[in-house]
């Protein structure tokens, strides 16, 4: 410890005469450079989602059909939008495949990080074959989908014609179940990234916490159950908020498998938005769903996540 | 002087391709400077999106090919230049069928220059399974029905369909103008006329098209239409009514057109009738209310509808051309028949404009037509209903 | 505390029957992400006239690897017939610098709102987070008006800037939702040593952040590797994106489908970012954290 | 050259107030020890003088300037954490020199510096492991030496040694005592051990719920604790107490011990006391004073007790005491002999008897 | 009802020999207590019994039944961790009683049960909170109250005072102690504190560098070390070494101080000791057996000592002497008035002396 040369000289007071300015506990300089770090984040998400949605909600109250147009209309294009089957088919399905397909997703996708995380042989081509469905582009994968769940070249013909002549696997066709459909393909596309999200959290757990339950005499289950998901509970938050993104946001996978078919039973309001926004000319319309795709995420996502972000969580 | 145009379009497969790349040629060849922008997708949908996207932000392709519908849109806005130089140094108003000039003149002036002209109410047959079955090619919706009931008795599909919404919707289209015939289309559609709309014709219209949900086997819900049209070239289907794209898929398939394969007109039970869309360039500026056209642009449209182009381009693509009185000797025996239908159609003032080509009215129109067409084919909704929900949606989309 | 990091291994089934349980649920699922792709290969390798005679699905009668040579460097897509081999470059210049800025300033955020508690640090990670919701269908419009506002319009500086900024909602999430799990101290004992914000941050909390990095880089880089909206819109010609290119190899409606050629296309298309999850793969290391504090 | 100054600080977290107006003065190269029950505040404490919480109200200074605002980073401050808080991801010689690192020090320097301390803290053949690598004493020696190897205004230490075994923990102290004395920072030191306390304070803090109950040297809060908090607190084993009053008026005070009429009183010379008959006191004495024995001619309490128990700590034998109803711990030196159940004369001698009030509880006389 | 046998142990990191060859064997009702330097291996193999590390080599038996292979769950054994390792996301109840919610206790047994522990531990107004709201003595509590929770077949406990108060800490070991009489497990504690080893241990293992110096009783342990690290290492302050010679032969042998040649060696009875002369040998004496002025009549090695420095821990004073060249720590009662700087007669009782062999360290007599 022969380096008391090296003392430097201690930093002058940030501000100066101390006290001069009073003494402001939550002063900005204290925090300047956390401010700053995130300041051009934040500048550009005021910018472009901020702005953007007060853009989107202008014209959601305006007459705008094909160009934007600044002359209000009020509430019309809501109106005529909630009087729409296809806008209500869509939103009911949103619903409908929203709780599916998060609650789906976040469970496959748990289940194969646990598994993935048991030491297993081959962990990187397994979390490669679990993950390169959201490699592959939707347009095509969607395609593959719609044969395979297609009675009539997919699995059902595959069983019917290994001698299982009763077996019956149409959701795809019918429209009360097509959603289904899309569900199955939506998880198969999304489940492998949450467990890779999944995967990432449980390698951060604290190891002597699990030994700890394990001489509480907990078993796996009860371990994975009581311990580490709780542990991992952020990354839940992480794979909820982005599988709810992900299901006001499927676009492609519903055009490339059902065209948002049998009629258009399986539309969702991103498909109506995009519709009305570009095939249709209605921007207004258009604007009006896009609205009120967030303010469904905002009820849905709003409350759980100020709760969660109140409670104090540095350990 | 800027001989260079952009342009945007959605012709992207084989023979759309080849069908552009002949124009460019042209284009080229007279010293204009191509560049090609192209977005495939849906029909035009990603077409739609960027050219939106782009104009708004300043940077409009040179050309670009909205429908119909949405040139005019664009035309009122102020991004459409203005091409009465070169319109009226080649006589366009003469060369070009009078049915067209509604949907690509606005108030005098042209603002699109037609390319292709496609038929959508066409029907295709296997000419083997007919023969087996000893069955003609149907004129009328009553002898397809016919046809249809003696095929699903011998166990045969005897439409195949691809349950898609706009695939629907051509189904139910060329029903109305095969049960209707061009005027009551015309009226219905284009004129949105309400009592037309509420009509016993067009009861009749939604009475065929739910005899025809009968006529297609289990599984057709999201089949893409070229897989209905491999059913009909492997024999596993009789019919199929689809747009004269069609062809390019049965020509791959090896099978001769005319003599494997059967084309004509869809059933009608009216005499004429053809529901045909023009896919046209319009050419864009970059500023609002700006219409000076740019020498490229001027040249491309003037190219656009020289006779060897109109041939060469759409010899490729399938389609047939817009200028009249062509020599079609090189084109295919269901081409020649079209064009023959189309001449003729023109001037017996039955050509009508395709609701799904877009060529009608306003663009909110063809989505709620689409969207009742396809609600009526897959579920159980009666004849009554579907007329009334047509009628309110039509009436509600003009607003 | 000796520390064997390994909690799989303490929670793990040692017993030889449940591990073979453990690869038979692991092979059935493997089955079921697999099937699809075993689809489109097999697809991929049969002559389009055997699909279009035989099916749609089936085992190919004829193994042709043409689709995959003419996806890869000969279909035409609009005037060009290269395949897709020209756009990769494209998507790479665009995919890795917007996955990395994304990545890093996701980082970033996620540690000043964690690490640094500053009044309001809750309220804007929600702000943050509400913009993962956004259709961005709906803001294509004003997206463009900006960027040209910007000088940005048609360029792949403007792409990246969409994509980071877009992106920047999950990556924030992403990081922040790793670092609340990071014992403070080791800020706290940072800050005594005398690093201030920047040296905290690069040189304690993102050795610790490879697992989560990862996973950012993953979800960004296939994203927008795949992302079609925008890149649509932003690009033309011959600067367009794979995913473009794919689409417009791929998408068309009324032309004649080739549907092997889609299939291999899209698998090639999809290559870079395999890849990608191969390498990553080294990086999901377990205990990080291990042995910081106690308690 | 650093004088810290505590005044009126208090925090809270949330509804819990934690600390509630501490008011503590450093002299310069002054070396405070914190003493007080767990979870009295101690950390809390320090965090905040260290600038990683902030004081909910009242001010710091380190010689005349107030850093209740300044941050951490610019405070010149070394702390050892209770938790350790080592660099997870670093070798133990990075973790050490990472405040060197941070102020530019070249590597060969730092490398030097590493080696140094290791040596000194005996971990210098885990220079290259990472903290979880190490054993919980090793990774406490870690925590050490990067305070250790620093020369800041102020060293901070909570629990240094908590986990360290006798011989490392009495080598170590030393190690703090000589670098205290060499570089002259000021120190403020948390342990629970009382020798520890003892051997390195010039000052003493015993803290109690958030507030400072004593404040002085070693000595004085041995010698005379202000309160019976604090004299129970202080010292191992804890000091006796018996409940006792005075009886008698000026010179001829006498203290009397509730419950043992029979035995003498003994007198409270005039020393002024401000206490009056019938006031109810606590009497206290440390263990290591009772006589056992018929004690010399010392004047004091004379009690016959029982001998309950009797431990061996090696050292020391304790011996359990009961007395009437009352039990007392002795504490004797290891040749002492005693027989449990057997009875034994003692003497609580009047000059090492602390006197309390009963309200209170706070020290009176002595 | 548990015996508990190690035989043969061996444990490796990687390269890093932690164990090497432990055997040890604790009587049923046994309390084991580990002592040893940082590092040694305590807390490595309190985790390879409880079945949270894999052995290397070796087997460990409870009763007759091996359970090397047995899972870490089935082993019934409870552990207060060095790291507490809770449960963050639990509260302090939950934490507490995670064992009997495992085992599908009612949860209003579980409350009860949580309560009673601990009220025990005084934590009782912290139940609802989560550690990180915990201070460090609080955290520590809880980890004990997660084992004492339950009934197991062994308890081991890592340290598990090290950051209490004086006060709590010789509670708490009560406590322990009394559950253990009461429970009758068997338990192995890690200590670094003497006198809990001396309190509690029925047996000790005093370990160094992943092996057993020496395993028995306290008192063997503090009265017989088997070789000079055990004697160093046991006591506190340590024990002196002091370089000696044996001279003369049988009976009449004896042991000569070197260095000090002009000091009257002693004589060394008859005892059969196994040395011969010339053999060089290390005396120790424990500081407390110093004897500082002119001792009584007691046979042992009279010496002229000065008095470098004197140090009070309170309830005692630690002299350091200088002799010679050589230093020397004795700890005196309190009252012993030394004045640093001047000289005094010492002696050092022969009966108080350990001898050891200078080559081997081990212990050859007395
Ligand atoms: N993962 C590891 N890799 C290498 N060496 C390790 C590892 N874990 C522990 N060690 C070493 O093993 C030895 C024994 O560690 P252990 O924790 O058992 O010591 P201990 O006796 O409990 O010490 P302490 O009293 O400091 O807690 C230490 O020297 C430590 O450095
Ligand atoms: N985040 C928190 N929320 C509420 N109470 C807290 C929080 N952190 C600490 N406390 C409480 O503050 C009190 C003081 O804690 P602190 O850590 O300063 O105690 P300590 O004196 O260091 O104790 P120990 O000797 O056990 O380490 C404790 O009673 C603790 O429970
Ligand atoms: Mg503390
Ligand atoms: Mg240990």
């Amino acid at each position: 410890m022969s380096q008391s040369s090296l003392r430097v000289e201690p930093a002058p007071h940030p501000r100066g005469g101390a006290g001069r300015f009073g003494r402001g506990r939550s002063g900005l300089g204290r925090h300047a450079p956390a401010w700053l770090a995130i300041s051009p984040s934040l500048l550009a998400i005021l910018i472009f989602v901020y702005g953007f949605a007060l853009w989107t909600a202008y014209v959601s109250l305006s007459a705008s059909r094909m160009v934007p147009d600044f002359a209000l209309v009020g509430l019309r294009n809501y109106e005529r939008m909630w009087g729409q089957d296809r806008w209500l088919v869509a939103a009911g399905n949103l619903v409908t495949f929203t709780a599916l397909y998060v609650v789906v997703t976040l469970a496959v996708g748990l289940l194969i990080a646990i598994l993935l995380d048991q030491k297993v042989r081959g962990e990187t081509p397994l979390r490669t074959i679990f993950l390169y469905p959201a490699a592959v582009s939707l347009i095509v994968t969607g395609i593959a989908w719609k044969w395979l769940l297609n009675p009539g070249t997919g699995v059902e013909a595959f069983m019917r014609s290994a001698g299982w002549e009763g077996f019956a696997f149409d959701w795809i066709i019918r429209s009360e179940t097509v959603i289904y459909a899309i569900v199955v393909a939506a998880v198969w596309q999304q489940a492998g990234f949450v467990s890779v999200l999944f995967l990432a959290a449980l390698r951060g757990v604290d190891g002597e916490m699990v030994k700890a339950a394990r001489l509480d005499g907990a078993g796996p289950i009860r371990t994975y159950w009581s311990v580490i998901i709780p542990a991992i509970r952020p990354a839940f938050i992480s794979a909820g908020v982005l599988l709810v993104a992900f299901a006001l946001k499927t676009f492609d996978l519903v055009v490339a498998m059902t065209a948002q078919g049998p009629g258009y039973a399986s539309a969702l309001p991103s498909t109506f938005v995009y519709d009305m926004a570009f095939q249709r000319n209605q921007l207004g319309m258009a604007a009006a769903g896009a609205i009120s795709i967030l303010v469904f995420a905002a009820i849905i996502v709003l409350p759980y996540v100020v709760w969660e972000f109140r409670k104090s969580d540095a350990r | 002087q800027d001989n260079s145009v952009s342009f945007l379009h959605y012709w992207t497969s084989g023979g759309e391709a080849a069908a552009v790349a002949e124009v460019r040629k042209a284009f080229e060849a007279q010293g204009g400077v191509w560049i090609d922008q192209a977005v495939a997708g849906g029909g035009g949908d990603a077409h739609d999106q960027v050219l939106r996207s782009r104009t708004l932000a300043g940077d409009a392709p040179g050309a670009a090919i909205p429908k119909a519908s949405d040139a005019i849109e664009w035309a009122r806005a102020g991004y459409i230049v203005d091409l009465e130089a070169v319109a009226a140094e080649n006589k366009w108003d003469e060369i070009l069928p009078a049915a067209f000039l509604p949907t690509i003149k606005l108030d005098g002036r042209y603002i699109a220059v037609p390319l292709f002209v496609h038929r959508f109410d066409s029907m295709w047959a296997n000419a083997k399974l007919l023969a087996d079955n000893g069955l003609e090619m149907p004129e009328t919706w009553a002898e397809f029905n016919a046809a249809a009931d003696a095929l699903l008795a011998a166990g045969i599909t005897p439409l195949a369909h691809g349950g898609q919404s706009w695939q629907d919707e051509i189904l139910f289209e060329a029903v109305a103008i095969g049960v209707g015939g061009a005027e009551f289309f015309r009226k219905a559609f284009v004129e949105l006329d309400q009592d037309t709309l509420r009509s016993d014709t067009m009861l009749a219209v939604f009475d065929q098209f739910r005899k025809l949900r009968g006529y297609v086997d289990a599984n057709f819900s999201g089949r893409d239409w070229n897989l209905a049209s491999a059913m009909v070239a492997n024999g596993e289907a009789a019919f199929q009514i689809m747009g004269d794209w069609a062809k390019g898929e049965f020509s791959a398939a090896g099978l001769a057109l005319g003599q494997d394969i059967l084309c004509s007109g869809a059933p009608r039970d009216q005499p004429g009738g053809y529901a045909y869309v023009v896919n046209s360039l319009s050419f864009f500026s970059k500023q609002q209310n700006n219409p000076a056209a740019s020498p490229g642009q001027e040249l491309l449209a003037k190219v656009l509808l020289e006779p060897e182009v109109q041939l060469a381009a759409n010899l490729a693509k399938g389609s047939v051309p817009a200028v009249k009185g062509l020599d079609l000797s090189s084109y295919d025996a269901c081409a020649i028949k079209a064009a023959e239908y189309l001449a003729a159609a023109d001037a017996d003032g039955t050509l009508v404009p395709s609701v799904q080509g877009g060529t009608v009215n306003i663009a909110s129109v063809r989505g709620a037509v689409i969207d009742t067409a396809t609600a009526f084919f897959n579920s159980d909704m009666s004849s009554a209903e579907g007329v009334e929900t047509l009628a309110d949606a039509l009436r509600d989309a003009t607003e | 505390m000796p520390a064997d990091l390994n909690p799989s291994e303490m929670v793990a089934a040692r017993r030889p029957a449940t591990r073979a349980m453990l690869y038979v649920v692991l092979g059935i699922l493997g089955l079921f992400f697999l099937a699809p792709l075993a689809v489109m290969v097999l697809t991929s390798l049969r002559p389009i006239e055997e699909i279009r005679s035989a099916g749609i699905i089936g085992i190919p009668q004829t193994l042709t690897l043409d689709a995959w040579r003419a996806a890869w460097s000969q279909a035409c897509i609009a005037a060009v017939c290269e395949g897709l081999q020209p756009y990769f470059r494209n998507s790479l210049v665009i995919a890795i610098p917007a996955t990395l800025l994304s990545t890093l300033l996701g980082a970033i955020n996620g540690y000043a709102l964690t690490k640094f508690r500053f009044p309001g640090a809750d309220a804007i990670m929600v702000l943050i987070i509400l913009g993962c919701f956004l259709p961005l269908q709906a803001v294509l419009i004003p997206a463009a008006q900006t960027l040209s506002a910007l000088g940005l319009a048609n360029s792949i500086y403007g792409l990246i800037l969409i994509y980071t900024v877009y992106g920047l909602p999950f990556t924030t999430l992403f990081f922040r939702n790793y670092y609340v799990g990071v014992p403070s101290e080791i800020v706290r004992a940072a800050h005594m040593d005398g690093a201030g914000f920047w040296r905290i941050f690069f040189q304690i909390m993102v050795p610790i952040s490879w697992p989560i990095a990862m996973v950012s880089v993953v979800f960004q880089f296939t994203g927008i590797w795949n992302e079609f909206l925008f890149g649509v819109s932003f690009t033309t010609g011959a600067s367009q994106t794979v995913t473009v290119a794919l689409n417009n190899l791929v998408n068309t409606t009324f032309g004649v489908k080739q549907y092997n050629l889609d299939m291999a296309a899209s698998l090639i298309a999809a290559l870079p970012v395999l890849i990608v999850y191969l390498f990553v793969g080294r990086f999901f290391v377990r205990g990080l954290t291990a042995g910081s504090i106690k308690g | 050259m650093t004088r810290l100054s505590i005044s009126g600080l208090r925090k809270s977290f949330g509804v819990v107030d934690v600390l509630k107006s501490v008011d503590i003065e450093v002299e310069d190269n002054g070396f405070l020890v914190l003493l007080g029950p767990s979870g009295c505040g101690k950390s809390t404490l320090l965090n905040v003088i260290a600038g990683l919480e902030r004081a909910t109200a009242g001010s710091i200074r380190i010689d005349d300037r107030d850093i209740t605002d300044v941050e951490a980073k610019d405070r010149d401050i070394a702390m050892v954490f209770q938790s350790y808080a080592l660099y997870p991801s670093m070798s133990v010689a990075r973790n050490i020199t990472f405040s060197m690192e941070v102020r530019g020090v070249p590597r060969a320097e730092r490398r030097k510096a590493a080696e140094t301390v290791a040596a000194s803290l005996q971990i210098e053949h885990l220079l290259d492991r990472r903290p979880a690598q190490l054993s919980g004493g090793q990774r406490q020696r870690v925590a050490i030496g990067r305070a250790l190897v620093r020369s800041p205004k102020i060293f901070l230490f909570d629990e240094p040694l908590s986990n360290l075994d006798t011989q490392l923990r009495l080598e170590t102290r030393a190690l703090i005592k000589r670098l205290h004395q060499r570089v002259g920072a000021t120190s403020v030191y948390v342990t629970h051990d009382q020798s520890e306390a003892m051997t390195l304070a010039t000052r003493i803090a015993v803290m109690a719920k958030g507030e400072v109950a004593q404040f002085g040297t070693p000595a004085e809060i041995y010698a005379r604790p202000a309160s019976v908090f604090v004299a129970r607190f202080v010292g191992s084993p804890p000091m006796n107490f018996l409940a006792g009053t005075i009886v008698g008026e000026g010179a001829g005070r006498t203290l009397q011990l509730d419950g043992f009429a029979d035995i003498a009183p003994v007198a409270l010379e005039a020393t002024g006391l401000p206490v009056s008959p019938g006031h109810a006191v606590t009497v206290g004495i440390r263990p290591d004073r009772i006589v056992i024995g018929e004690g010399a001619s010392r004047d004091g309490l004379r009690l016959l007790a029982t001998i309950d128990l009797v431990e061996e700590t090696g050292t020391d034998v304790l011996v359990y005491l009961k007395v009437g109803g009352l039990e007392l711990i002795a504490r004797q030196p290891p040749e002492a002999r005693l027989t449990p159940g057997t009875s034994v004369p003692i003497l609580l001698p009047v000059k090492d008897l602390h006197l309390f009030d009963r309200e209170t509880e706070l020290r009176i006389g002595f």
